[in-house]
């Protein structure tokens, strides 16, 4: 299994898929849908087959003998002018404990988000195609080793935002999606130059011996690779690591979001069509963490030290800041936008101290903060389907008309506000547990665990007025749940109570990678620290 | 003071500053005229500089060819009858402005530079000189030069024609 | 003995060079721009026929001059069919009138 | 003599491209009012004349000089083929928008003299790409100049067409005298036209650096002229608007390729020092060509973007695009190295390719609706999926964003720029790229996002003009993935003659 | 009977009501018997923990039976401590003792539900709740570690929620529910840096390894302060969920909940979890930690009684004691009067739960009426109801022969005893005080409700004593309230076997140093065959045992006084009580509005809060995002410039971007006149600045 392209096949899929949308009539809609539908379902199938063959006991993060799957062939190849030495690109996927998570992750919520994309009226075909062309990018981020690949696949995910966004979206659609993409492509800029600067900075020795630069995030991994005089290399005494660390930073930052670069993801949540946000919230905001453990971590460890009190700060802040923005909100969906920028305040403050717990802690959040959100996303899209409004004052006895529904909802809610026996709780229970074992950010700690509070506060609150008290006659026609919802929320429900009573069925698959990465973490810190 | 001197003086007077009243003068035939002693005036500076052949043809194709164009699109694109053909200026002090401050720029430049000179010495007519250069070394000029003119041909007609 | 030196000639190009773009900017008439084109064209054929004669370079400076003045024929033929050709459109030459492509 | 003769074999394409201007001519007399076969003479005689320059592929010498052990007239190498490559496909495809073309179908009764201007302009820019004496630069600039300023308004059936044919024409005419005052100066200075001798002198002799730095301004300005680099652009949105469109394509593409030729070449020949073993250049220190270049790109790609934002006309908003990647062209340049220069070159084809993509699907789209403003772009996106998707991925490319050719393009740039260090100028030109996204995804945001007022009716495009558009989209996406080819091409193109 | 056998028959108890919820949550819509399936596993349950308690307390008296396993692992690096987390329950007397009392008036309130809640519209519903709160409580009483201990305890919030929250059509309800689940947040947060201060320390959450490694000498940040530090954070979790001063006011609050619910969760069991939580962490409590909670106690049990004194609906009046008798066994606990403590729980759970479900057929006859003022001489119609209510209120006055005398009397001696040894006097004083109260307003209560004349004649008229499932816990529960089940000496409650030899002070792992003077081992006693039954100086057992006699005689006076005075002012009516308050206006007001803790943390907390949500998300649209709009400097070109790019740039960061862009864009543009002849002249403009750089 290890040596069959099943990363290729996941991640290029959703392409194949889209070539045969492309290639129906408009007419076909109910064709399109079910290819889509199909696509995204054996990709599922694949991703799951990828967890039964995966080696629990390979580390990945630095070493390229033990990332799995690995696919890896010269895609570009420049022999080049004396100058510059060799261009060398490669084609390498392969993935971790870190990446097999979001791997998962990505199947599970794209498979959902194709029910919730069901009732899709404009230009089915359009979307459907668009769909998956995110699809296959968004995977891609995560299984690409090579930074240029890496760099490929994060830009692809822009354009099929827009329009799903701007196409597909709520009334200021056009606003909440040029924004998104400006800000992204703004992040993206910073991470290109960065890349471009570590691509100048470290070789990869070839099998004839001769030293090329290279893309590779492996290479670029390692202090021995560094050339002396490289503007990012640790041995050039004037290097720029410090300020490209934070351009990378910032970058990834961008995409989390993290305070102050959070204000795209409101509007583009409370535009975007239910699908969307459950993809924006369930993969997108993922990649810029994972971003940063992949890449901004491993290859600049000594200026991650220098900086993890800054990262816990700022986890602090989006928890404290997301929570309470969160509270002021009337609109439901927005309300759930700034949720996410509270909860990935804890994969921040996760990432801030380089402890087993927290960094276990940090990849679970991410992957539970998925299927919350996701969750949290298609409950508020199934109510907007049916009352056509997102106020949430004008609801109101909700849980009467519709009760299974709000059964769902509770178990949504209380899952995001951290209850344990749900998954939300496991993940920032290991946060907390890590980040408060170190001593440097213990303090940041300690005031995040306002966030457990506030959290519950704007969580219970909303769940209030929306669907306690005397129902409001408006809503009188109501339906329950249908069948299609079912499909959605049900899985997604399995999966918050399975994990918040057993997560070691997540958990096992990272720790062998997170402990690498906190390993690596120290001895490249010691490593570099030498040098200078 | 030579003649020489006394020469050159003159025609650069009648260079300049016609070519004062040909930028300045409102009536555009004055103006046309003005051009004349310039080209005139230039005329008279290459036959200082010994450039003979330079000077005929200045005076065929500039004076002979060029002004006349000039002149029929005055006539063509003014209503004879309409003594005042006259034309405005605009922008006038910034245009003053740069243009001075360029010409002191140039000319302080100019004069701050070290040339290489020679010391003149009597030469003879330069038309043979120019016709071996012209046909040997520049001879692909040559070519180019006709091409210009067919395009310009060409451009012009398909441009005036109806 | 000569006092004329390459210098005088050189302010006599630079003037009549400045005259001319003083011409281009000021004037309305399209015509008088072609004429203030002219100046320009000109100044520079004074600086190559000098240099050439000061600098004893040869005839390259000359034939760079007569190159110039065979393509200022070619280039006042073009530009004189094309203002004519604006008057046709505009019914007049005023250049600063013809301003319909802006910003 | 012998010399002469010897030297004709190097002109080839030159010749070649005279012959079938003059077979045009001739047939154009004959047939009369029958224009039919114009466009299959204009074709052959482009095919013809792309042989020839495949065929000098490789060749390095010196044409035209007096005696064989001095500089000539033209300098043929494979940088100039490349150049010159170049700008005859991107003629052959915009010969290929004429055949389609509706407002030069409207001026049929000149399309013998449309297709030999053309004839005049590839002609001009041959020998500007390849000449080595600064008189023959002078006349091939103004041989392409005079070509360009008629075809500007050749349709002659609107204000705005006549009016860019004046504005052009006076504002060239201005430039290239401009250039020639300053080529004078460089004469007095040096007693040569030749860039090479030029060269030798810069590097032996003693010369005083303000005088050069005047020549070399004054020269800029030409170039800048042609290059439209700010602030020598200002006529390009105006000409491009007023233009036919295949002429602005073929202005934004072409002329400004042939000009950027004499760019590289101006400084890679007359301006530099030494090479270093690393492909890096040493400039003449008589003047700071390089800061220069640096504020002129800066402000260059500054402005074009930023002007860009507020376009409502589709051919202005690519007039200012064009600006900017002008600026974004010269990048390459400042970094100052052979790296830099295969960056320039690689840039260019990609950039022809995509901009004629979107220059074509907008005159495929202005044929059936007879606009090009944006307001009339509303809700294409239903009614012609196949034009504004396509042009969707040219304005993508020219955003320069994975996976399409255009980012290979940038990527390139920035790698010459980071490598020699210039790390705040590439951040300030990613600055821009940001902001250029704007204003092409305000496109998008036209094409697909808003709703037309009225009803449009479905715009059909012919099998040809499909093909043709297939023929550009699938390099400008497949070049963003496989790009070896293009940059094996680029790379061993870059050999100037000499250097 | 082995030990496994023990541990499985224990899990099994705390499964069987999960089953229950899932299967009536489930299915409880469609099936409308399945009450019925909730109540029978609550009956095997309580079977099954009598079988359990039985044996543990017989057969493995001594013996503390752990079974854990490994839960989560995280793995290991060299050189870093692994993280292993494992989950585990743990058996001892105390343990089985508090299963039993939870599944015995869990039971009790499930059959009296049966009654009580007939009609609702979400009948299953309801017992499907208490299914999982009895769940969630069976695992905080099981637990073996922390981190379990933290699960579940955030678990019964969730019950409680539900359950409070259960009419939430009611505004009052769902608030409340609201207020309980936030407010107990607030305790939680503490509990949980509690907890993670000492598993950074230890890192494990079992208690026995905790415990020995403090018995080791090894401290939460190497100094006592740290033990100290981590004590009064675990013990922040039993404010919140004891109801303790400054956290008590969600309790009241609370009472919006069904009645049964309140009988349940907010009187004997799960409000007791902070109680219980105390008891199971008391060895690593420091005596400041101790002093600290037998502060909060004492407010605790002092405030409420206050405030009960004057409250007119009958629940409310129930809630304040409720929390005043954990405020009682809090600072038991604080004064290491930790068996007392223990044995006051267990007493105060059925004789609570017994006015709690006494209350709640009252409200029922009433027709769910609370209020005090509109009953009165109920006596009459619901005659069994009057007498257990009055038993159970005997008991919780501390009225000899019954088992809240012999509970109270051995706190009010262990503080006694704890200002004897230490000189702080005032914990005693308030237990006095308290008592005097407790007797006081509940015989108020009683007479207000039971006798005198009917106020209301209408809804008096309809009252009838309520139906056997009702009746029947109630006279349960009235008889579990008398001394004989728990000591046959109603005056000496050392001599029943539940404190001579089930429940014993545990070994207190605090160094020496940081413990209370008289707890700290007297190495004279060490000599001594007793050593397991006194763990700490015998000084404080005997001072609880001169305390005895002389507490035993002033608590029972102070509650007959109690009982007196409420007769004279209500129902003899002596003294106006009106009048009364009138006089001792302020203070009246003080008590009548409790205090007014809702008032302060609503204007300080709540509405501090909210402004500054509502603050930062100004901040968010207007400044982070708006940049430009907050600016006024902008604000009049902006006006025009948004009439051109209107819809596609309102406002943002990104906004201002964007504006500064078009400002650009529009200076740029600027240039573009359209006259040539302009253009030339920047260029030559241009040119001569170029020339002033590069000279």
């Amino acid at each position: 299994m290890q040596n069959f392209p099943i990363l290729s096949l996941l991640t290029f899929l959703p392409i194949v898929g889209m070539i045969f949308i492309l290639s129906l009539t408009k007419r076909q809609e109910k064709t399109i849908k079910w290819i889509t539908l199909i696509v995204t379902g054996v990709q599922l199938l694949i991703a799951i087959v990828i967890l039964f063959f995966y080696n629990f006991s390979m580390a990945g993060i630095n070493d390229p003998s033990s990332f799995q799957f690995v696919e890896k062939f010269r895609w570009i190849e420049i022999t080049g002018l004396a100058w510059v030495g060799t261009i060398k690109i490669d084609y390498f996927l392969g993935i971790d404990g870190l990446s097999v998570v979001l791997v998962l992750l990505t199947t599970i919520v794209t498979f959902i988000a194709t029910f919730a994309s069901w009732n899709i009226s404009k230009s089915i075909k359009g979307y459907f195609a668009l769909f998956l062309l995110l699809d296959t990018a968004m995977l891609g981020v995560f299984v690409s080793l090579d930074f240029f690949l890496f760099y490929v696949f994060w830009e692809l995910m822009l354009l099929p935002m827009y329009f799903l966004i701007g196409v597909w979206g709520g009334p200021r659609r056009e606003y909440a999606a040029i924004k998104f993409f400006l800000y992204t492509l703004l992040g993206s800029v910073f991470i290109l130059l960065v890349m471009i600067g570590l691509y100048f900075s470290a070789t990869e020795t070839l099998a004839n011996g001769s030293k090329v630069f290279s893309f590779n995030i492996l290479t670029l991994m390692d202090t021995a690779n560094y050339t002396t005089t490289g503007i990012l290399s640790p041995f050039n005494p004037n290097n720029l690591r410090f300020i490209a660390y934070i351009a990378l930073f910032i970058g990834f930052a961008i995409k989390i979001p993290m305070f102050p670069f959070h204000t795209w993801l409101p509007d583009a949540h409370v535009e975007a069509p239910t699908a969307i946000s459950v993809i924006l919230a369930g993969v997108l905001l993922k990649m810029g963490t994972y971003g940063i453990l992949r890449i901004s971590y491993p290859i600049f460890p000594d200026i991650t030290i220098q900086l993890l009190w800054y990262i816990g700060l700022f986890g602090m802040i989006n928890i404290i800041y997301g929570a309470l923005a969160a509270m002021a909100q009337k609109d439901f969906k927005k309300l759930i936008a700034y949720s996410s920028v509270s909860h990935m305040g804890y994969v921040l403050l996760g990432m801030a101290s380089l402890t087993t717990a927290s960094l276990s802690g940090a990849v679970l959040q991410m992957f539970n903060h998925g299927t919350i959100t996701a969750m949290l996303f298609i409950i508020v899209g199934i109510i907007y389907d049916r009352a056509h409004t997102r106020d949430m004052d004008a609801f109101g006895g909700i849980a009467n008309q519709m009760p299974i529904y709000t059964g769902f909802v509770a178990v949504a809610f209380f899952a995001a506000i951290g209850l344990p026996g749900l998954s939300g709780f496991i993940s920032e229970a290991l946060v907390f547990v890590g980040a408060f074992s170190s001593e440097l950010i213990r303090t940041i700690t300690i005031i995040s665990t306002l966030g457990i509070l506030l959290g519950a506060g704007y969580m219970l609150w909303a769940f209030q007025r929306i669907y306690f008290g005397e129902l409001n006659s408006k809503w009188k026609e109501l339906k329950d749940l249908e069948l299609r919802e079912y499909f959605m929320v049900v899985p997604l429900t399995l999966i918050i109570i399975l994990l918040g009573v057993y997560p070691s069925l997540i958990l096992q698959f990272m720790t062998t990678s997170v402990n690498a990465l906190v390993k690596f973490m120290g001895d490249a810190q010691i490593i570099i620290s030498s040098i200078n | 003071m030579t003649v020489y001197d006394i020469t050159f003086y003159l025609f650069a007077l009648i260079t300049l500053g016609s070519a004062f009243f040909v930028v300045t003068i409102r009536n555009i035939v004055y103006s046309a005229f003005f051009l004349l002693f310039t080209l005139f005036g230039i005329t008279g500076l290459y036959v200082l500089l010994s450039a003979d052949f330079i000077a005929i043809v200045q005076l065929v194709v500039y004076v002979g060819g060029i002004l006349v164009l000039l002149l029929f699109g005055v006539m063509l694109t003014h209503k004879i009858t309409n003594v005042q053909i006259k034309s405005g200026t605009l922008q006038i002090i910034p245009s003053a402005i740069a243009v001075i401050v360029l010409a002191f720029a140039l000319i302080k430049i100019f004069l701050s530079t070290n040339w290489k000179t020679f010391q003149l010495t009597a030469q003879n007519s330069s038309v043979q000189g120019l016709g071996v250069l012209l046909v040997n070394q520049y001879s692909v000029v040559f070519e180019l030069l006709g091409i210009l003119l067919l395009i310009a041909l060409i451009g012009a007609a398909s441009m005036a024609r109806r | 003995m000569i006092n004329i030196t390459l210098y005088h000639y050189l302010i006599v190009s630079s003037v009549l060079f400045c005259l001319g773009i003083f011409g281009v900017i000021t004037r309305k008439n399209a015509i008088m721009v072609l004429m203030g084109i002219e100046l320009i064209l000109n100044a520079a054929n004074i600086n190559f026929v000098a240099f050439a004669r000061y600098g004893n370079f040869g005839n390259s400076g000359q034939l760079a001059a007569l190159f110039v003045i065979i393509l200022a024929a070619a280039e006042a033929a073009i530009a004189m069919a094309i203002v004519l050709n604006i008057y046709k459109t505009f019914t007049n030459i005023n250049i600063d009138e013809i301003d319909t492509l802006k910003d | 003599m012998d010399q002469i003769l010897n030297s004709l074999h190097y002109i080839k394409p030159e010749i070649s491209a005279a012959i079938a201007l003059s077979v045009l001519v001739i047939i154009d007399l004959i047939m009369g009012k029958n224009k039919k076969y114009l466009s299959i003479v204009m074709i052959l005689g482009l095919l013809a004349t792309t042989y020839f320059i495949i065929e000098q592929f490789g060749n390095s010498s010196f044409a035209f000089n007096s005696d064989s052990s001095k500089f000539g007239l033209l300098a043929v190498d494979s940088f100039g083929s490349f150049f010159k490559l170049l700008i005859i496909l991107s003629s052959l495809i915009v010969v290929l928008f004429s055949i389609t073309s509706y407002e030069i179908k409207k001026a049929k009764e000149r399309l013998g003299e449309y297709y030999s201007l053309i004839w005049g302009m590839i002609i001009g820019m041959f020998f500007l790409v390849m000449s080595a004496d600064l008189i023959v630069i002078y006349l091939a600039l103004e041989l392409l100049s005079l070509s360009s300023y008629v075809l500007a308004g050749i349709t002659k059936d609107t204000l705005r067409n006549s009016e860019a044919s004046l504005k052009y024409v006076i504002y060239g005419g201005v430039s290239s005298g401009i250039m020639l005052f300053g080529i004078s100066i460089l004469f007095g200075n040096t007693g040569t036209t030749n860039i090479y001798e030029i060269n030798a002198l810069f590097q032996t002799q003693q010369l005083q650096g303000l005088v050069v730095t005047l020549s070399a301004l004054l020269i800029f300005a030409g170039i800048g002229f042609k290059i439209s680099a700010a602030p020598f652009h200002f006529w390009t949105p105006d000409v491009y608007e007023g233009a036919p469109i295949t002429i602005t394509a073929y202005l934004s593409v072409a002329s400004k390729a042939a000009g950027f030729a004499l760019l590289l070449r101006f400084t890679k020949v007359t301006l530099i020092d030494s090479i270093n073993t690393d492909g890096s250049w040493n400039l003449i220190s008589l003047i700071d060509w390089k800061t220069f270049l640096i504020i002129i790109s800066i402000l260059t790609m500054t402005l074009g973007n930023f002007a860009a934002l507020w376009q409502n006309n589709l051919k202005r908003l690519l007039a200012y695009s064009s600006i900017a990647h002008a600026g974004y062209i010269l990048l390459g340049l400042i970094a100052l190295s052979n790296e830099g220069l295969m960056a320039v070159m690689i840039y260019f084809v990609i950039y022809a390719i995509m901009n004629l993509g979107a220059f074509f699907v907008v005159m495929l789209i202005a044929n059936k609706t007879g606009s090009e403003e944006l307001d009339d772009y509303r809700g294409l996106g239903k009614v012609a999926p196949l034009l504004t998707v396509s042009l969707a991925i040219f304005l993508i490319s020219l955003t320069g964003l994975p996976p399409t050719a255009g980012f290979i393009a940038k990527l390139y740039i920035f790698l010459a720029l980071i490598n020699s260090k210039m790390i705040i100028v590439a951040f300030i030109a990613l600055l821009n790229t940001v902001v250029s996204l704007y204003y092409y995804v305000r496109v998008l945001k036209y094409m697909f996002l808003d709703k037309s007022e009225k009803e449009i009716a479905p715009i059909k495009i012919n099998f040809a003009n499909s093909i043709l558009l297939i023929v550009l989209l699938i390099p400008t996406i497949l070049l963003g993935i496989y790009f070896t080819p293009l940059v094996e091409f680029a790379k061993n193109s870059i050999a100037l003659l000499g250097f | 009977m082995t030990e496994s056998v023990l541990i499985k028959l224990a899990l099994l108890i705390l499964f069987l009501p999960l089953i229950g919820f899932i299967v009536t949550l489930l299915f409880g819509k469609r099936i409308k018997w399945l009450y019925w399936f909730e109540n029978s596993i609550l009956i095997l349950a309580f079977l099954l923990s009598a079988v359990l308690a039985y044996f543990k307390l017989t057969h493995f008296t001594d013996q503390t039976l752990i079974s854990e396993f490994e839960w989560i692992n995280l793995g290991s690096i060299p050189f870093v401590k692994s993280i292993i987390i494992d989950l585990g329950i743990m058996l001892d007397n105390i343990t089985v003792l508090m299963i039993l009392t939870v599944n015995i008036v869990s039971l009790l309130v499930h059959i009296f539900s049966v009654g009580y809640m007939k009609g609702d519209k979400r009948y299953n519903r309801y017992f499907s709740y208490l299914g999982i709160f009895t769940f969630s409580m069976l695992g905080i009483v099981l637990t073996h570690n922390l981190l379990m201990m933290y699960v579940f305890w955030e678990l019964v919030g969730l019950s409680s929620y539900l359950l409070i929250g259960f009419w939430y059509e009611k505004k009052t309800a769902s608030d409340a529910a609201k207020k309980a689940f936030i407010v107990n947040r607030i305790g939680d947060i503490g509990m949980f840096l509690g907890i993670l201060t000492l598993f950074l320390t230890y890192n494990t959450f079992s208690f026995d390894k905790i415990f020995y490694q403090i018995s080791t000498g090894n401290l939460p940040f190497g100094t006592e302060f740290g033990l100290t530090v981590a004590g009064v954070l675990l013990f922040c979790g039993a404010i919140g969920k004891s109801a303790q001063f400054p956290l008590h006011v969600w309790l009241p609050d609370a009472m919006e909940g069904p009645t049964p619910v309140s009988a349940l969760i907010h009187a004997a069991t799960m409000v007791a979890a902070g109680v219980y939580f105390m008891i199971r962490v008391f060895p690593i409590l420091s005596g400041d930690a101790l002093l600290v909670i037998a502060t909060i106690g004492a407010l605790s049990a002092f405030i409420p009684a206050t405030i009960a004194v004057t409250q007119n609906d009958i629940k409310k009046v129930l809630a304040y004691s409720t929390i005043s008798q954990l405020g009682y066994m809090i600072m038991a606990i604080g004064v290491g009067a930790y068996t007392f403590a223990f044995f006051h729980l267990v007493t105060h759970a059925f004789f609570k739960a017994g006015l709690f479900l006494g209350s709640g057929s009252v409200i029922h006859s009433m027709h769910h009426e609370q209020d005090m003022t509109k009953m009165g001489g109920l006596r009459k119609k619901m005659p069994l109801t009057y007498i257990t209510f009055l038993v159970a209120s005997l008991a919780l006055s501390g009225i000899p022969f019954t088992s809240g005398f012999l509970s109270k009397d051995g706190i009010l001696a262990g503080t006694f005893a704890f200002g004897s040894l230490t000189g702080y006097w005032y914990f005693a004083a308030v237990g006095f005080i308290v008592a005097f109260l407790t007797a006081f307003y509940m015989f108020r209560a009683i007479i207000m409700t039971f006798h005198g004349k009917p106020k209301n004649k209408e809804k008096f008229e309809h009252a009838k004593e309520s139906s056997f499932v009702m009746a029947m816990p109630l006279v349960v529960l009235s008889a579990l309230s008398l001394f004989f089940w728990y000591s046959l000496n109603p005056f000496n409650p050392n001599e029943g076997k539940l404190l001579s030899s089930w429940i014993k002070t545990p070994e207190i792992s605090v160094p020496q140093s940081a413990r209370y003077e008289f707890m700290k081992t007297d190495d004279k006693i060490i000599n001594k065959e007793n050593l397991e039954e006194v763990t700490y100086s015998n000084s404080y057992t005997e001072a609880i045992h001169h305390a005895h006699y002389p507490t035993l005689f002033t608590s029972a006076s102070l509650a007959l006084l109690g009982i007196l005075f409420a007769f004279i002012f209500y129902q003899w009516k002596v003294f106006d009580p009106n009048k009364f308050a009138e006089k001792l206006k302020p203070i009246y007001l003080l008590s009548f509005n409790k205090w007014y803790f809702d008032e302060i943390y609503y204007a300080s907390f709540v509405a501090g809060t909210i402004g500054l949500s509502k603050i930062i998300s100004m901040f968010d649209n207007k400044f982070i995002d708006g940049i430009v709009n907050g600016s006024a400097l902008f604000t009049k070109n902006f006006s025009a410039f948004t009439g051109k790019f209107d819809n596609v740039v309102v406002d943002g960061l990104v906004n201002m971007m964007a504006y500064i862009s078009g400002m650009f864009g529009l200076f740029f543009r600027r240039f573009q006149t359209g006259k040539v002849q302009t253009y030339i002249l920047f260029v030559v403009f241009s040119l001569i600045i170029l020339l002033y750089i590069f000279r």
